[in-house]
């Protein structure tokens, strides 16, 4: 008997979780918006739906990076704008100009990122006010040197942001697979390996001779890149660059949110790309439905707060890991075996998992 | 990179061959004080070589400076003939020199695969190998005869003795040439203890040299071939294992003889009333209790790790409540649904991880030590904090004084700490659960005091352990405990084979 | 001692750092110093102090609370609302919105401590369920300020006394919740809430309602910003945008004070400079005419500079569950005790 | 992992799918005339602004219109300012003359804010009176949420979905907006724009009050008039970057610089707390004579400062909030009321009515915007008897159906 699968009947996939709650999100919203004559699945709808994953896509895949490597990035707002001013700026209307733009908005994106990064693990500054205080700073720089939007994004770089693929925009294409690259970047890389060791002890991963500045620095340098990502993306949507795109987002807390929201502990050390999708999913079908619903806008906020709450909250419930039974109903038949007793999951000193990290990370 | 030592050809174990690690004249100092100083030792491959000493006998900094993770202020080391200075474990491990320490170096949320390569994951094609990862674990379990630890398994879904288990295979994918382990069973059960055994010795017998550091002196003479005992930092003796015997050790280590390891029971000390009484206690990992603890008498309960020891301790202090049976304190019939009325009705717990669920290590000696009394029985506070002193003193203390925050307190003096928390709280009923795992022979013995002080006064106890001399020398009752029941009741004085075949063998109370 | 000690150490970095922004700001406007001055500059922290002391409770056990800003807008709400003009309705309305502070702190707590949500998520959405039902119950805007004789407490104060003309009966409220902040960190609860921001298992396993201890320090802080939105609302009126931002500015506070995010260690009075100092700087700037534009800029860079100061080895870095084990053989105080006397005897 | 390569597979596989079916979607085409990208930058540039805006809010061209825009008379029914319009260039709609109720949709910026939500309601009640009457049968409205990024999705929504017979638009922002309108205006539909702008004629009209110039110039001359050469104006602004803001200080500014009026300016994004603080430590530093604010919301905050500190109070411009016009009352400054007129939420809608009735409506539509003097204090402060702080007095909406109760409640659908 293999005990990976005596322990196994693993708990659901945290990521499947987050899906299957989209799924029901989905269907109720599908449900409602028909109460009001409209069909969820039409074409203009779906693109709706989409559109609105894609910028916030862009700074949760990021921020995503971040949380599991036990920070935390509040500057992204101030990130977006200023990338999407870069851009805008430098292309001033020329195709022959995109790339460099690209370039120079993705290369400032990533400094910021890595002083962020510095800030936190050279100078020991939690991420949280590190990045509470970078965002200060873009924003002192943002309200001095530009005065509203700015640029002028060249046509070619806006069809980016208005064409799709029937009801599938470009943008969101773009974001699924940057999503996929950064999947295979934390499977596959051992940087990426390395964020969640770190995430997951800093202490652990240091003593394993992995340098621990590294993989931190690299997910601040990635979350801001993305987050430029997002900003070259608005810029081409508003054929501008501006210094407010950001905020009006709100793209801190929500792509938080998100990120928690797709089954990421907030303390770091585990969580998925995927989850992250799913969860700025939810967001955007809970939006859409909203809107479609005409719902009063104070109202809406109401029912964002609520559902956040609600879904984390299911969520958390379920992920709660517990010993496995030995008596009662949930016990596994009985399977004496001379090892068994080494292998019980109901090991005391081992405590279970979901139990100690529930009380350890919140 | 990960060439199986069991496929290397197999070295001249006899002792004439030159020592693969020799280090000499070491001396170590934190913040003026000298922990160690002039201690050398010599490492040959192919032998088992133990290092005893009490706490802050250095035995730990030793380690950690041939580990790579102190730095040496005096002293040389050789590897391999050469002369080497490792600034990082890593250096050390790459080398050939691995470390399996006390604390458990493993990441919870990865799996066990991701573990043992983690730093150095194997790449192919510029990607990280997870399946290469995955298949060269599994080889590497295999040459250790461990076929039940799933590569792919999350390390937090493994229990303490499989951890190990990674934690060693760790060690082996550094083909390592040395491997000093730091009491590496204090979380193991008997059998698996005997795995340890046997993994151990199919190492010496592959060439490789084991550093085996534990306070459990009968494994050093199981398993050691000879045994280096430092005192205070400094060098006491080396000697061949056959040349000593447990009292002689002892007395090498504390610097004189203890007649009696275990107290016997106090004047004074009468059986008395039955103060907990179970009957067919049950929940989801434990079944058909049925228990009774009197006031005055010790009960130890022996069992093997994972035979619902700690689940049973558990039910009793409410925190994993009995969910079938009765339950009854002083004969009338209580209901024990939460930590807070385990507290109440007079039970304490000394946990068997005092750093998960003993003590807050960042507060103080004093808040810790008032931690229970204030939660439970705000009332009593101010009488408990006005006791505080003269317990601490009866536990004989050591440290800066009560605000020093119990992080910087040795295993030892931390365990007082938890005790005085619960003996400020007057418990009727005291259930230990490994009270002396990880902590000094004084440090034990005066645990051992304290429990034998408690039965005088009349307190009903529950005392746990993993070390059977130690549920022998102590209980007047002695219960075993077989896959979440119990299934056998013998006397005091019981033979450890008895006690072993109770809990090991097939069932004797008669549940199926 | 402890006081001194504390001041030395850099977690007393912030009340450097609170003189040296005093003394800069006296330097540029020597009048500032005056005790009428100061006293209305004390008045005007007066809220974000207090915030403050509330946001310590939680950040020291252990969490987090987004919710105080919004909660201040919709008690400052409330209050223009509901007392308006009618002096006779101030007790029944004040009442009224204690009872709303302790439900809020009560539902974030227990959604923290039954529902296991993080405490980051649950207050995040009371942050916006609450600003928005407030404003969908107004339709935005409230109908005028309540009546003066309520808005004296965060306005007025105690006239014709010596040296400083006025005293604010915000800076006598302040001080009473000080001193209660104080005292509530001596008693068993405030011990038990740092030592739950520091092994929440080892509080449960001392038999601690620990889902209560955590829950109170969310009705704390949730009381802590009624009472700062009923001084605000005093201060300066009803407004939606009155308490925007006071979460952020809170936590900063509190952090800058040496308080570690993740709980288990700080001091309240030092939380409590962290929120003067902050205050400090903003009148530095304002003084110093620094271009309005550029104050965040140098907010931002203080504060992380200020943090990283004050980032002691033993604080920078969260703990985890299994801290990193300590020093074995060296606590600085010398050896390790072995072989207790009692051995031989 | 197997998951994540599954998922991988999964966005793959979908994109490959999506592929078969590439389509560009016709809604979305290039800007100006033909769909060629060539002619882009000719369409940019068409436009009625520039295409970058400069780093100067300032612009002598619109400056001296606006400048001159105040003194016109303007046209249309004496009561009704909501139908007035200045200088008007007047456009045929007779292409869009058809009979039956007309849907409208109405993408809105936000209504973050008091003026936002006033105005929000007047429209409602509009819209009340037109179904009513049959012109309109119903609006759907989506609420950017202060978000270009949201209200270009909301408008690409309409044109898809919406089955709109009309597109009223309140832009976010100006540049930003500027190629959703263009594709709105692509349906064929009329497409009508209020408040803020966007760089294109291509909407049937745009409805706005003179705006930042006039109010930047009618409050810097009245402060400039009751001050002197030296004396300090504290000028209280919101938030940069907004161009109806922006424009309100611009003008200021250049006329204090003009008069050797000081001014020194904050933001105080609209927090009274904030304000006071402000006010405070500029009456710490010495005196301070005037007041200027690019919107009056918080308006008694600064007031009350001057209270607080004993200082005689300031020669102030607020806006038509009612806060402000209580705290003027009550305190006697010298005050003036400069208006962002409210009542311009009245008139999308009626525009739309006048557009499917085949009318001629001005392609330009600037409103009335004249201050609120004291003079004329007391007879709006009676007008607006009941409403709340947060009301403005030239809402323009005393003939509706559900007035006051309405705006009293602050009823907001």
């Amino acid at each position: 008997m293999s005990t990976a699968t005596g322990r196994g009947r693993r708990q659901l996939d945290t990521t499947a979780i987050v899906f299957i709650a989209l799924a029901a999100v989905m269907a109720i919203g599908a449900i409602l918006v028909g109460t009001v004559g409209r069909n969820f699945l039409s074409p203009g709808n779906i693109r709706d739906i989409l559109t609105s994953m894609s910028v916030l896509g862009f700074v949760a895949i990021g921020q995503t990076l971040v949380i599991l490597g036990a920070s935390l990035d509040l500057s992204v707002p101030y990130v977006v704008s200023l990338s999407s001013l870069i851009a805008a700026d430098t292309m001033a209307g020329s195709n022959a100009r995109i790339l460099p733009a690209v370039l120079a908005a993705l290369g400032a994106c990533a400094l910021i990122g890595l002083a962020n990064g510095l800030i936190v693990t050279k100078l020991k500054v939690h991420g949280f006010m590190a990045t509470l205080g970078m965002g200060l700073v873009v924003k002192g720089y943002l309200d001095t040197q530009y005065k509203g939007t700015s640029g002028n994004v060249p046509w070619n770089f806006q069809l980016i942001g208005a064409t799709g693929i029937g009801p599938v925009p470009i943008s969101t294409l773009l974001m699924l697979g940057f999503a996929a690259l950064v999947a295979l970047y934390l499977a596959r890389t051992r940087t990426g390996n390395h964020l969640f060791a770190v995430g997951d002890n800093v202490e652990v991963s240091r003593l394993s001779g992995i340098r621990t500045a590294r993989p931190v620095i690299a997910a601040h340098m990635l979350c801001s890149v993305f987050a430029g990502l997002a900003g070259l993306l608005l810029a081409s949507r508003l054929g501008v660059g501006s210094p407010t795109v950001g905020t009006q987002g709100g793209y801190d807390l929500l792509s938080i949110a998100a990120v928690v929201l797709g089954g990421t502990l907030l303390m770091g050390g585990r969580g998925s790309v995927w989850g992250t999708i799913g969860g700025v999913a939810i967001f955007a079908v809970l939006d859409n439905v909203m809107s479609v619903m005409q719902l009063n806008p104070f109202l809406k906020e109401v029912v964002r707060g609520v559902v956040i709450v609600l879904a984390v909250a299911i969520y958390t419930g379920r992920s709660i890991a517990r010993r496995r039974a030995r008596f009662g109903p949930d016990a596994p038949p009985p399977a004496p075996g001379p090892r068994d007793s080494a292998r019980g999951p109901a090991s005391a000193s081992a405590p279970s998992p979901g139990h100690d990290a529930r009380e350890a990370r919140r | 990179m990960t060439t199986n030592i069991f496929d290397a050809p197999v070295p001249d174990t006899s002792s004439s061959t030159a020592p693969v690690l020799r280090a000499t004249d070491l001396s170590k100092e934190f913040f003026g004080v000298r922990v160690l100083h002039g201690v050398s030792i010599e490492l040959y491959p192919g032998r088992v070589h133990g290092l005893v000493g009490e706490n802050g006998a250095g035995k730990s900094t030793l380690m950690k400076i041939l580990a790579g993770v102190y730095q040496r202020d005096g002293g040389t080391v050789e590897f391999n003939g050469e002369p080497v200075s490792f600034s990082h474990p890593v250096q050390a491990m790459d080398a050939g020199l691995a470390t399996v320490f006390q604390e458990f170096n493993l990441l919870p949320e990865r799996t066990v695969a991701q573990n043992v390569f983690i730093g150095r994951e194997p790449r192919r094609g510029g990607l990280v190998d997870q399946k290469g990862m995955v298949t060269r674990t599994a080889a590497l379990l295999k040459d250790l005869g461990i076929d039940f630890i799933d590569p792919a398994a999350r390390v937090s879904r493994l229990s303490v003795a499989e951890q190990q288990i990674v934690e060693i295979t760790k060690a082996l994918s550094h083909d390592a040439k040395v491997i000093s382990m730091d009491e590496p069973t204090a979380a193991l059960a008997g059998h698996e203890v005997e795995l340890l055994y046997a993994i151990i010795r199919r190492l010496a017998a592959r060439g490789v040299a084991i550093l085996y550091v534990s306070h459990r002196l009968r494994e050093i003479f199981d398993l050691c071939d000879e045994i280096t005992v430092l005192k205070d930092g400094a060098f006491v003796s080396h000697t061949p294992a056959a040349e000593l015997d447990t009292a002689e050790l002892v007395r090498l280590m504390v610097g004189r003889s203890i007649s009696t390891y275990f107290p016997s029971a106090l004047e004074g000390t009468v059986p008395g009333d039955t103060r907990l009484q179970i009957r067919g206690g049950g929940n989801d990992w434990i079944d058909g209790i049925d228990l009774q603890l009197r006031a005055g008498h010790i009960t130890g309960l022996a069992g093997l790790q994972g035979a619902g020891r700690t689940e049973l301790a558990e039910a009793i202090f409410g925190a994993a409540p009995f969910t079938r049976g009765t339950l009854a304190i002083d004969g009338r019939e209580a209901r024990i649904t939460s930590i807070r009325a385990a507290v109440r009705s007079g039970i304490a717990l000394i946990t068997e991880d005092r750093k998960a669920q003993g003590l807050a290590l960042g507060q103080s000696v004093l808040n810790n030590a008032l931690l229970a009394v204030r939660s439970v029985f705000s009332r009593r506070f101010a009488a408990a904090a006005a006791a505080l002193p003269g317990v601490l003193n009866t536990l004989e203390l050591s440290s800066r004084g009560t605000d020093q925050e119990v992080q910087f307190l040795s295993g030892g003096n931390q365990q007082k700490v938890v005790l005085a928390k619960w003996l400020l709280t007057k418990p009727r009923i005291v259930v230990l659960d490994e009270p002396t795992r990880g902590i000094d022979v004084g440090a034990k013995v005066a645990v051992y005091q304290l429990i034998r002080e408690l039965a005088r006064d009349g307190v009903a106890i529950l005392l746990i352990s993993s070390e059977l001399p130690e549920v022998i020398g102590m209980a007047d009752t002695i219960l075993a405990m077989h896959d979440g029941r119990i299934v056998a009741q013998l006397p005091a004085g019981s033979s450890e084979q008895d006690v072993l075949a109770a809990a090991v063998a097939a069932p004797i109370g008669g549940t199926p | 001692m402890n006081v001194i000690r504390t001041l030395l150490s850099p977690r007393g970095a912030v009340f450097l750092l609170l003189a040296g922004l005093l003394i800069a700001v006296t330097v540029i406007s020597p009048s500032f110093a005056e005790p009428g001055q100061l006293i209305r500059f004390i008045q005007r922290v007066a809220p974000i102090a207090i915030v403050a002391i509330g946001q310590y409770f939680v950040i020291v056990g252990g969490e987090f609370d987004l919710s105080m800003g919004s909660l201040i807008t919709a008690q400052v709400v409330i209050a223009g609302n509901l007392i308006g003009q009618d002096a006779g309705r101030i007790f029944p309305v004040l009442a009224l919105m204690l009872v709303l502070g302790v439900l809020v702190g009560l539902v974030n707590g227990l959604l923290v401590t039954l529902l296991k949500v993080p405490s980051f998520i649950v207050t995040l959405g009371m942050m916006l369920a609450l600003l928005g039902g407030v404003m969908y119950w107004t339709g935005g805007a409230a109908t005028g300020n309540p009546v003066d004789s309520f808005r004296q407490l965060g306005r007025g104060g105690i006239r014709g006394v010596p040296v400083i003309e006025i005293l604010p009966y915000s800076v006598l409220v302040m001080a009473a919740v000080l001193a209660a902040a104080i005292w509530l960190t001596r008693t068993s609860f405030g011990r038990t809430v740092i030592a739950l921001g520091d092994n929440p298992r080892a509080v449960r396993y001392a038999g601690a309602r620990s889902w209560w201890v955590t829950t109170s320090t969310f009705v704390i802080s949730a009381l802590t910003a009624t009472i700062s939105g009923i001084l605000l609302v005093g201060y300066a009126g009803v407004h939606p945008k009155v308490g925007q931002g006071y979460e952020f500015i809170a936590i900063t506070a509190v952090v800058l004070g040496g308080v570690v995010l993740g709980g288990g260690r700080g001091w309240v009075v030092a939380a409590m400079a962290g929120a003067f100092a902050l205050e400090a700087l903003f009148t530095l700037l304002n003084f110093a005419e620094v271009p309005s534009t550029l104050r965040d800029g140098i907010q931002g860079v203080i504060i992380i500079a200020a943090v990283a100061y004050s980032a002691s080895p033993l604080g920078g870095a969260k703990r985890k569950a299994a801290p990193p084990a300590p020093p074995q053989t060296s606590p600085p105080d010398g050896k390790e005790p072995v072989a207790p006397a009692h051995l031989g005897s | 992992m197997r998951r994540k390569a599954v998922m991988t597979l999964a966005v793959g596989a979908v994109a490959a799918l999506a592929l078969v079916g590439c389509t560009t979607d016709p809604t979305v085409t290039g800007p100006g005339a033909s769909t060629t990208p060539a002619t882009t930058g000719a369409a940019a540039e068409s436009s009625t602004a520039p295409s970058t805006p400069s780093t100067e809010w300032f612009d002598q061209a619109v400056y001296d219109e606006q400048f001159a825009q105040r003194s016109v008379t303007p046209e249309g029914p004496a009561d009704k300012p909501y139908l007035q319009h200045i200088n008007a260039e007047m456009v045929s709609t007779a292409k869009y003359k058809s009979t039956g109720a007309k849907k409208a949709c109405f993408a809105n910026a936000s209504i973050s804010n008091p003026w936002r939500q006033t105005g929000w309601i007047t429209m409602n009640e509009q819209l009340k009176e037109l179904q009513k009457s049959g012109a309109i049968s119903e609006m759907e409205t989506r609420d950017a949420k202060d978000s270009d990024d949201t209200q270009i999705a909301d408008i690409d929504y309409f044109i898809n979905e919406g089955e709109c017979d009309v597109f009223i638009i309140s832009p976010n922002s100006t540049a930003a907006m500027t190629p959703a309108v263009e594709r709105a205006c692509k349906t064929d539909k009329p497409v009508i724009v209020f408040d803020r702008g966007v760089q294109t004629d291509c909407p049937v009209t745009f409805i706005h009050p003179i705006g930042g110039f006039a109010w930047g110039i009618d409050t810097a001359e009245f402060l400039n008039d009751n001050l002197q050469s030296g004396d300090k104006v504290v000028a209280l602004r919101i938030l940069p970057g907004v161009d109806v803001l922006e424009q309100r200080w611009a003008a200021a500014e250049k006329l204090f610089k003009e008069s050797g009026v000081e001014a020194v300016d904050y933001f105080t994004g609209a927090d009274p707390v904030e304000i006071k603080k402000i006010i405070s430590d500029e009456l710490a530093k010495g005196e301070v004579k005037g007041i200027w604010m690019d919107a009056g919301d918080g308006a008694v905050a600064a007031i009350e400062a001057f209270e607080d500190a004993g200082k005689a109070l300031p020669v102030m411009t607020g806006e038509d909030e009612l806060s402000f016009l209580r705290k003027w009352k009550d305190t006697g400054i010298t005050a003036l009321g400069p208006v962002y007129s409210n009542f311009q939420w009245r008139t999308p809608l009626l525009a739309a009515a006048d557009i499917f009735a085949g009318k001629d409506v001005p392609k330009e539509w600037v409103l009335p915007q004249s201050p609120i003097t004291s003079a004329d204090l007391d007879s709006y402060l009676t007008a607006n008897d009941g409403m709340p702080d947060g009301h403005y007095a030239k809402f323009g909406g005393e003939d509706l159906p559900g007035y006051p109760q309405i705006w009293q409640k602050r009823v907001i659908p």
